[in-house]
């Protein structure tokens, strides 16, 4: 890890999280690839870095980790391929809502008003109401 | 035997991959080679060309005087105070229409600082071509028809009987027809 | 037997595969899909019983030890969840088949679901913590697909929710996996219980921290659970039931294993997690309590009930952990069922909200006495097995001398309990109500024979819970001390 | 002489980023694009011959095919949006 | 020491497209520019490079990029030409960096 | 005993089940094993008597220390005799009290049969757990028959009442008990009260445990949901709601009390509970109108007279409770009977309105009377032997306060002989006195009721229909559903058939008996008071107890209560204030509206349904949380090396780059953005010593490009600016923290390397047991294929569901996908089509080279799949969708899978031949000409791998493929 390289991912970080509070959907998935790209930097960073690891070049005591390697790539793969399944929920939104906004829940809208024991509190207010003429 | 010479090709650029001609590179680049063009065979229209190696030379030596000397041309301009440039859009028309031709023509017209492609018509039988320095139009016709000689020569084109693109044009279109300059 | 271990991984994947292939023919699909998960069944009990009498299982893809290569570690904690979790896989899957219109499934739903069955028993069964990335991303990818099958409009709009939330889960575990091999070069767990004990404890903590963070969205414990009840609900009721059920479970059995195996007791964020467990416990039911959307109700206790678990880990005691994984148990086969149950008041009356649905209880009362076992189970009602959950965490708790969170989880269960008689209050018992009178059901045990039996089967595996909870629980015991022993799972995996 | 050479190509992509940024359009961009693609090619080979280490002359042979794939779509539907 | 010439005198050449790409007025002129990046200026730093390697296998990997390089970029840059020219007096052209965010 | 609950529970469960087709019969069935236990506690009483606890065991879950431990000692006895010769009675009755043709009365029996079962259950328990359990069936059963007549809104509401007060003590208890239990080192029963614990847990522990008693027994404050529970048909109040599962609270405390009375929470807690239940229990019950609801809050009344007695705890107090248990249950049930009697046969129970009863109702006024006489302590009723020794207790005993208890019970027993006058007068003398000329109306009306005469024909209605006055919520339903049954009155109504007050009658001769010949119960009395307790003299129960101080009171009592009713006009008024008082119900209400609101703004604070909030709370916890933990302990590593300057042009275009993603307004011009920061990545690898991982980005960085441009050429092509300033602060100060908390954990972590990295034996072990050079594509299909055999699952699954959604509603039958119909010819452009169709078969060449050679230098089956996959990117170019599908001979979902099924085989095979999972082997060949050629498995794998990437570019133009034009939005 150097300086320049911890700078380089915190800044991928910071960017890919600003981007990924928005509400369009490219947006946000811009932004995770920032983030993505900034997590295979922190792999690629978190061991030796030096000579291609092939064997019968040279320098095997100069090589890179190879390890982070191969599991940033796995990292990269799988990426790319969720990458394309949120692409298709753009275009789906696009198909089917002309945008690519992330709408709010409809189910959560108004729960904050909503009068949830209403019919638990009435029927037993008039229990004891009935209780009090008696 | 079109496909022998796609496949001889294509073995080059197995043995040009691998960086060995070694006879197990060779048997497996013709085996590999020809499974492809089984899998997906080449189609009868399009493909049919026989290159004259000393047109492509010829072609390849233009292709070099054109680089050079439009490069020395652009990095003039590009390193004056103010960069005066006369840019200008020219429609040039096939003698012989074929799409191999275009293509070839196209690709070098692309590769010459100072020139690039703006559109191909739909018969394929004229291209517009855009001049960064077009002080000279009946220059630019001239390099463009040298051009297309050099081509046709180059892949031994034989215009083609079958094809759309032996007619002649019913008429330019209509935005790009004409040189224009700001 | 080493042999069985890979096999839950690996037969649903060659199970997908020739599922795709077969895509033209729906039956085929099915018959693949239900002869992998009944294959799986027996598999996963078979390595149950050898577990548990002789000892975990390791074994090594590819032939390359540990810690170079990836070991696939069966032990009982792991042997257990996955004996549920392909029972749960395989009542869902024939209810899938059983539901009308399943035909119409899309020819990616079998191979979707047989992927997310690897990805489920490849994290249970991975003793590497990049594979459990890998197979957490199987499984979520597979989610991801089975929650927007159909693409209608609550689908997409949920599954952005859910697929950008997991998706920010998973950059994070890959970001804290390059921590991890940054400070001790290995990614092999039981390599990493060594190693991170040596790390100074800022970094340490951090890792546990961090870890946390990441398996707790998937968890959805608070305040990371807020994506749950908005994308949960929108998906088809088998695939809710399945990732009701196993998907934030496998977040839980990713927090238990990675803090109880990886880090040494004194980096053990016992007080963070319970805190976060109480806000857990409350803030899910009162969202239980607020909704009038079954799957939603059912949706919030889920979360609720994922704070009991975090509670009793955060106990870190063997009775807590054995508690906690009696819960586990309890808690996928009841909320799987619960859903399984949503879904066919759904389908009986047409509606899942309860203001709009009504007087079940005389037109599907089957139904009803489903629902009233499994709901009472969930609120820890006696002698159902989430008493014996709730009893075990509350009894551990005041073992443990945690009395403030263990009374707020007493509080809660109240509360549970409340929000499970709104749901059998409005719909099974309130009359229905005349704008929405749906069609009667076509029978009195409340919907097509498919989907009714393998609902019936889960909640009578709930009752098994209840009445073999003894066995169950010594089991869970037995578990608990494997989880709490490092060492052994060291020397199992390594070699002495 | 390597140090210029990449002295250079790193000047090269200073420029090419301002241009980048700068846009206006999007076919500047693309052009910017482009050439922050060839300054790469050319840092690899110079790399490679510099170094005598051939491992990424493969990247390069990808590159010299993928890049202008990557730009070619990209001209196709600049051009697309505007019919 | 030949190789290392060639290689400088291509970096020259991308410098200059880029400084022509970041000069000229307009996009047109800004795509020629940048074909002396593409032609000359990278076919020279291959062949220097390639006359710098030793070992075959890398030779033919440099040539064999060269190759496709000559095949694959023209149609490309053809396309943004055109591209460029239809989309010259569209809104496409209007400077964005007025309404970015801050 | 055990055999016996099962019982219990399997004709419960069955009656629920099967019943509705026994009609009637059911409750008969439901008796038998009601009878059967009474009977065979019978046969057990002679052993019970002699001192012998008969004890039973069965394990359940032994780690909690949790099994079914039974014990039938004296007071078990005593319970399970109450409990099952009620519960036979009330079957009896209510075989006939329902009509014949009534629903759902199948449930109703097994219902009442599981509660009994319950009750018989807790009784029994010797083990607190198992009476928590059953304490807990209870409340579940009693919650289902108070719901009973489930369409109305009032008996559901009732219904949760009673449940969640009483779950509320119950869970109480539970806390209780396990405190207690933990403090005494067992759940057994018999344990808890050996050891008897002390402390502080024990203190709070007893307070949960009371809490848990008063809810279940009405006790003030939490007596409300008694009244509501009236709510349930006649039968069901009758056992449940005054003879049996109200007395579980005062059971346990009788239990407890023995051991724990002089633990210093217990009197205080008990007495003021008790004292206060017991007079304002009997104040409410003098009020009411409802016969029904009378003798509901009598028993509230008795219940903390019973509190009283048995919480004190003495000797003598606990034997006047045990007589006052037996009795209650007697009289009680007896009296709730008979209004069940009047309100089936006449249709009302208001005494406002009863009719006058003939002399045919002669032999039901005669249980009624006998049972009042026991209710009001008149001598020779069970309750004078009760009043009489209560009144000895009390005068005795020697604890604080007990003059003041003393002082309560008189006063309570005098409303209590003031309300049974009220009954007795109520239902029989006083119609009877109207019918004879007198109709004037009770003075003090308040009564509002529209409809007088208009009764439900209901006879488990406990009120009137719905007064307009108080109905707070308008739905439909409420109010629609019941107006069908309407009835009036009768105002002759027939007398019941002997059949019908057998029960009644029955139950009321046990009181007598008890009450002339008290001395038959000296026994048991006798062992009930050892228990937990030790030897004890012997207990004489005697009707006459001489000349005293509790004569006195008892003269007292009656005098005082007749004068209460005689002056009841003028008195009723001013007691007004009684139903003033806060109750419980009060707190209950306000308790529930304060969690409907609680809840919904809590959830609609932290549940906004936005996804930007959520992934801002997540970011935000996941920067601060580790970080927090980090600086508990840091330990800072000192600054690392700024890092070589050829990485610095590659972070500025890098990070450059990335900044112009996020301040762009066109998507487009993102997406330049985006993939000019992913060819920086490429570059970085190139730098790190990562050629596998340049290609690859670089690769994949183009197909994504290619992607992202295809479907965002659909989108807008601008972000329209709709953020709030202070929304953009919040969302930069997320995500300065998370590059902040990047940054510090990078260092930290990067600071701190221990030991080797694993990978050191992957490079030693790549050429001689990997069989390759390239050492991370070995890691790739080797030494770790597992994780890539998951990863292009992840890529199959991912494009199936790419395809799925992108053409969602545009399949055919089985799925496959089908050209959209108004296919638009794409523009062919002649140098991009001939060019195309140069370099297609070259691009698949160079592909399948990366592939093989793979192993030995960078490439392999992934960025071989990529190039090949560029290749089709290359045709799509040249002519959109169609020429993409004309051409490739193969359907991408047969490539997908052949891949994927390539490489799970691949994995899977070495399972069959007894190797392990993905292990890998390798075969030499010596062929002609090439020469040995190795054959590695891994490379099938590899092949598997490449297979998918391509299909998977497949399925990517299969899904965004098509012309914008083509799809048709919404
Ligand atoms: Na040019
Ligand atoms: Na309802």
């Amino acid at each position: 890890m150097t300086l320049m390289l911890a700078t380089a991912a915190a800044g991928l970080f910071g960017v890919g999280t600003y981007l990924l509070l928005q509400r369009k959907l490219s947006r946000i998935i811009i932004g995770l690839s920032l983030l993505t790209h900034g997590a295979n930097i922190l792999l690629i960073t978190s061991s030796r870095r030096g000579d291609a690891p092939i064997i019968g070049a040279g320098g095997e005591e100069r090589f890179a980790d190879p390890l982070p390697q191969a599991l940033a790539l796995t990292a990269i793969v799988i990426n790319f391929g969720v990458a394309m399944l949120l692409l298709a929920l753009a275009y789906r939104s696009w198909i089917l809502t002309h945008d690519d906004e992330v709408q709010d829940d409809v189910g959560d809208r108004g729960i904050a008003k909503s009068d949830v024991v209403h019919d638990e509190v009435a029927d037993q207010q008039q229990v004891i109401a009935r209780e009090e003429t008696s | 035997m079109r496909w022998l010479g796609r496949l001889v090709l294509l073995v080059i650029l197995w043995l040009l991959a691998w960086g060995e001609g070694t006879i197990g590179n060779v048997v497996s680049g013709v085996l590999v080679g020809a499974a492809l063009l089984v899998a997906f065979p080449l189609t009868t229209r399009v493909d049919r060309f026989r290159l004259d190696l000393v047109a492509v030379a010829q072609l390849v030596g233009h292709v070099l005087v054109q680089l050079v000397s439009s490069n020395v041309q652009m990095t003039r301009e590009i390193l004056r105070r103010r960069p005066a440039v006369c840019p200008g859009v020219l429609a040039h028309r096939l003698r012989v229409p074929s799409e191999h031709v275009v293509t070839l023509m196209t690709s070098v017209i692309a590769l010459s600082p100072g020139t690039m492609t703006i559109d191909v018509s739909d018969e394929s039988d004229t291209i517009y071509v855009h001049f960064l320095f077009l002080y000279d139009e009946a220059a630019a016709r001239r390099s463009l028809e040298r051009l297309e000689r050099l081509a046709a020569r180059a892949i031994n084109v034989q215009p083609e009987a079958d094809s759309s693109s032996g007619a002649p044009p019913s008429s330019a279109p209509a935005p790009l027809d004409s040189p224009e300059a700001t | 037997m080493s042999w069985l271990v890979p096999l839950p991984i690996v037969l649903p994947l060659v199970g997908a595969a020739v599922s795709v292939l077969v895509g033209r023919s729906r039956s085929a699909q099915r018959v693949v899909g239900i002869s992998v998960l009944a294959t799986l069944v027996v598999v996963a009990v078979a390595l149950l019983v050898e577990v548990d009498t002789n000892g975990t299982v390791v074994t090594e893809a590819g032939g390359w030890a540990g810690p170079m290569g990836i070991t696939l570690v069966a032990d009982r904690f792991a042997a257990i969840l996955l004996v549920v979790a392909e029972l749960t896989l395989f009542a869902v899957l024939v209810y899938a088949i059983g539901e009308p219109g399943a035909e119409r499934n899309h020819v990616g739903f079998q191979s979707a679901y047989l992927v997310l069955a690897a990805g489920v028993a490849a994290s249970f069964l991975t003793g590497d913590l990049f594979n459990l990335f890998v197979a957490f991303e199987m499984m979520l990818t597979a989610s991801y697909v089975l929650l927007t099958l159909g693409g209608r409009h609550d689908q997409v709009r949920s599954g952005m929710t859910y697929v950008v939330i997991s998706l920010i889960a998973s950059t994070l575990f890959v970001t804290a996996l390059a921590f991890v091999y940054s400070t001790t070069g290995t990614v092999n767990m039981a390599d990493l219980a060594g190693r991170l004990e040596e790390l100074p404890p800022g970094i340490r903590s951090a890792l546990a921290v961090l870890l946390l963070v990441v398996f707790g969205i998937k968890a959805a414990i608070f305040p990371l659970f807020f994506w749950l009840p908005d994308s949960y609900p929108t998906a088809p009721s088998p695939i809710t039931a399945v990732f009701a059920g196993l998907l934030t479970k496998v977040g839980v059995y990713a927090i238990v294993r990675t803090q109880l195996l990886l880090f040494p007791e004194e980096t053990r964020p016992a007080t963070l997690l319970l805190v976060l467990a109480a806000c857990t416990m409350v803030v899910g039911v009162l969202g239980a309590i607020a909704q009038d959307d079954i799957r939603r109700i059912l949706s919030f206790t889920i979360v609720s009930q994922i704070g009991y678990m975090i509670m009793g880990l955060g106990f870190f005691t063997v009775a807590a952990v054995a508690a906690v994984v009696f819960s586990i148990v309890h808690h996928i086969v009841v909320k799987t069922a619960l859903f399984m149950i949503g879904g066919l008041v759904d389908h009986a009356a047409g509606s899942s909200r309860l203001s709009r649905i009504g007087g079940m209880v005389r037109t599907t009362p089957f139904l009803a006495t489903l629902f009233l076992v499994s709901a009472l189970s969930l609120a820890g009602i006696p002698p159902l097995s989430g008493f014996v959950s709730k009893f075990a965490l509350i009894d551990a708790g005041f073992a443990d001398r945690q009395y403030a969170v263990v009374a707020t989880s007493i509080v809660v269960s109240l509360l549970t309990l409340f929000a499970m008689t709104r749901i059998w209050m409005g719909a099974f018992w309130s009359p229905p109500e005349e704008a929405t009178v749906a069609p009667p059901p076509p029978n009195r045990s409340g919907g097509p024979v498919l989907m009714v039996v393998p609902t019936t089967v889960l909640v009578l595996c709930s009752l098994g819970v209840a009445a073999a909870a003894g066995p169950i629980y010594a089991l869970s015991e037995r578990a608990a001390e494997d989880l709490m022993d490092r060492h052994a799972y060291v020397a199992e995996v390594l070699g002495p | 002489m390597t140090a210029a050479t990449m002295a250079m190509l790193t000047a090269a992509a200073a420029l090419f980023t301002y241009r980048l940024c700068a846009g206006p359009s999007l076919a500047d961009r693309v052009t910017a694009l482009n050439g922050l693609v060839l300054v790469g090619m050319g840092g690899i080979a110079t790399h490679a011959a510099h170094t005598g280490v051939g491992a990424y002359l493969p990247t390069l042979v990808a590159i010299s095919l993928v890049g202008p794939i990557g730009n070619g779509m990209i001209a196709r539907f600049i051009e697309e949006r505007q019919t | 020491m030949t190789g290392e010439l060639l290689a400088l005198i291509g970096a020259a050449l991308v410098l200059l497209s880029a400084v022509g790409v970041v000069r000229l007025s307009d996009v047109l002129a800004r795509l020629h520019a940048l074909a002396k990046a593409s032609t000359l200026g990278i076919l020279l730093l291959l062949a220097g490079a390639a006359i710098n390697l030793h070992d075959l296998n890398d030779i033919t990997s440099v040539v064999l990029a060269g190759v496709l390089h000559l095949l694959a970029s023209p149609p490309a840059s053809n396309m943004i030409s055109r591209a460029a020219y239809l989309a010259a007096d569209h809104d496409d052209m209007t400077d964005e960096r007025a309404d970015a965010e801050p | 005993m055990i055999l016996l609950l099962a019982a219990f529970a399997v004709v419960g469960l069955a009656l629920v089940a099967f019943g509705a087709r026994l009609g009637r019969r059911a409750f008969l069935v439901g008796a038998l094993p009601m009878a059967a236990t009474a009977a065979w506690v019978a046969t057990r009483l002679p052993d019970v008597t002699d001192g012998t606890t008969r004890h039973e065991s069965v394990g359940w879950v032994g780690g909690l220390g949790l099994a079914v431990d039974l014990h039938l000692d004296g007071f078990a006895t005593t319970m399970t005799l109450i409990v099952t010769v009620v519960g036979v009675a009330v079957l009896l009755y209510a075989s006939r009290y329902f009509a014949p043709d009534a629903r759902d009365l199948g449930r109703l029996a097994g219902l009442l049969v599981l509660f009994a079962g319950s009750m018989v259950g807790l009784v029994l328990a010797d083990h607190v757990i198992v009476l928590y359990a059953c304490w807990e069936l209870t409340s579940i059963t009693s919650f289902l028959l108070i719901g009973n007549r489930h369409d109305q809104a009032r008996a559901r509401a009732a219904a949760l009442h009673a449940l969640l007060v009483t779950g509320a003590g119950g869970l109480a208890l539970l806390g209780g008990l396990v405190l207690l239990g933990q403090a005494a080192g067992t759940y057994r029963l018999e344990g808890i009260l050996a050891a008897a614990p002390s402390g502080t847990a024990v203190t709070v522990a007893l307070v949960l445990v009371l809490v848990g008693a008063c809810t279940k027994s009405a006790q003030y404050p939490f007596h409300a949901w008694l009244p509501g529970a009236m709510a349930a048909p006649t039968p069901v109040s009758a056992y449940l709601h005054s003879a049996t599962m109200v007395k579980a609270g005062v059971f346990l405390v009788a239990r407890l009390a023995p051991v724990f009375a002089t633990q210093a929470p217990w009197r205080p807690v008990v007495l003021a509970a008790g004292c206060a239940t017991l007079v304002f229990g009997g104040l409410r019950a003098l009020r009411q109108h409802d016969l029904k609801l009378l003798l509901a809050f009598g028993t509230v009344s008795q219940l903390g007279l019973m509190m009283v007695l048995f919480g004190a705890g003495t000797p003598a107090t606990t034997t006047a409770g045990w007589v006052l248990l037996i009795a209650h249950a007697a009289f009680k049930c007896t009296l709730f009977m008979v209004v069940g009697v009047i309100d089936h046969q006449s249709g009302t129970r208001d005494i406002r309105k009863l009719p006058a009863l003939r002399d045919g109702w002669r032999p039901l006024e005669l249980v009624a009377l006998l049972a009042l006489v026991s209710m009001a302590g008149i001598p020779l009723g069970a309750g004078f032997v009760a009043k009489e020794l209560s009144y000895e207790a009390l005068d005795e005993a020697t604890f604080l306060g007990h003059e003041v208890v003393l002082v309560a019970a008189i006063v309570g027993s005098m409303l209590t002989v003031a309300y049974a006058t009220r009954f007795y007068t109520g239902a029989f003398a006083g119609p009877r006195r109207r019918a004879a000329g007198e109709p004037a109306p009770l003075p003090g009306e308040t009564h509002r009721d529209p409809s007088p005469t208009t009764e439900l024909s209901d006879p488990t209605l406990p009120i009137e229909p719905v007064d307009p006055v108080v109905v707070v919520k308008p739905r439909a339903h409420a109010l629609t559903n019941t107006t069908a049954e309407v009835a009036v009155v009768d105002p002759d109504p027939a007398p019941p058939a002997p059949s019908f007050v057998a029960p009644a009658a029955a139950l009321a001769l046990v009181g007598v008996v008890l009450g002339v010949v008290p001395g038959l119960g000296d026994k048991l009395a006798t062992v009930s008071l050892e228990d937990f307790r030790g030897s004890v003299p012997a207990v004489h129960l005697a009707v006459w107890h001489g000349f005293g101080a509790p004569l006195l009171y008892s003269a007292l009592t009656l005098a005082g209560g007749f004068a209460i009713w005689a002056a009841d006009r003028r008195v009723r008024p001013r007691l007004a204030w009684a139903s003033k008082v806060p109750s419980g119900a009060e707190v209950y209400l306000a308790a529930l509206r304060a969690l409907g609101i609680v809840s919904t703004r809590v959830t609609g604070f932290v549940q906004n349904g936005s996804l930007p909030v959520y992934a801002g709370v997540i970011a935000a916890t996941a920067a601060a949380l580790p970080v927090a933990a980090l600086l508990a302990g840091w330990d800072w590593p000192g600054w690392p090396r700024l890092g070589p300057k050829r990485e610095a042009p590659v972070v500025i275009v890098l990070l450059t780059a990335a900044l112009g993603a996020a301040l762009v307004r066109k998507r487009f011009s993102a997406a330049i953005f985006l993939g000019v920061v992913g060819y920086a990545m490429a570059g970085l690898f190139v730098l790190s010593g990562a050629p596998d991982l340049a290609l690859t980005q670089a690769a994949v960085e183009t197909l994504s490009t290619v992607v992202f441009v295809l479907v965002l050429r659909n989108l807008p092509e601008r972000f329209e600016r709709q953020s709030t300033p202070g929304r953009r602060i919040g969302r930069l100060l997320i995500a300065a923290g998370v590059a902040a908390a990047v940054f510090v954990l990078a260092l930290t972590s990067a600071g701190v390397r221990l030991g080797n990295p694993v990978s050191e034996e992957m490079v030693d072990r790549a050429v001689p047991d990997g069989h390759g050079r390239n050492v991370v594509n070995v890691i790739l299909v080797d030494f770790r294929g597992f994780d890539t055999a998951a990863e292009i699952t992840v890529l199959t699954v991912a494009s199936i569901g790419a395809v799925a959604l992108a053409r969602a509603g545009r399949r055919r039958r089985d799925g496959e996908p089908v050209p959209a119909a108004n296919t638009e010819e794409v523009r062919r452009l002649v140098f991009v089509d001939v060019s195309v169709r140069v370099v297609f078969h070259a691009v698949l060449m160079l592909s399948l080279w990366l592939l093989f050679a793979g192993h030995n230098q960078p490439g392999g089956g992934f960025v071989g799949g990529l190039l090949a996959g560029s290749a089709i990117a290359l045709r799509y170019v040249a002519g959109g969708i169609d020429e993409v599908r004309g051409r490739a001979r193969f359907r991408p979902w047969t490539v997908l899978g052949t891949g994927l099924l390539l490489s799970s085989s691949t994995v899977a095979a070495p399972l069959l031949f007894g190797g392990a999972v993905l292990e890998s082997a390798v075969a030499s060949l010596d062929l002609p000409l090439v020469g040995e050629v190795d054959v590695n498995s891994a490379l099938a794998f590899d092949v598997g791998v490449y297979l998918v990437v391509i299909g998977m570019v497949l399925m990517a133009f299969e899904a965004f493929g098509e012309e914008p034009k083509e799809v048709a939005p919404r």
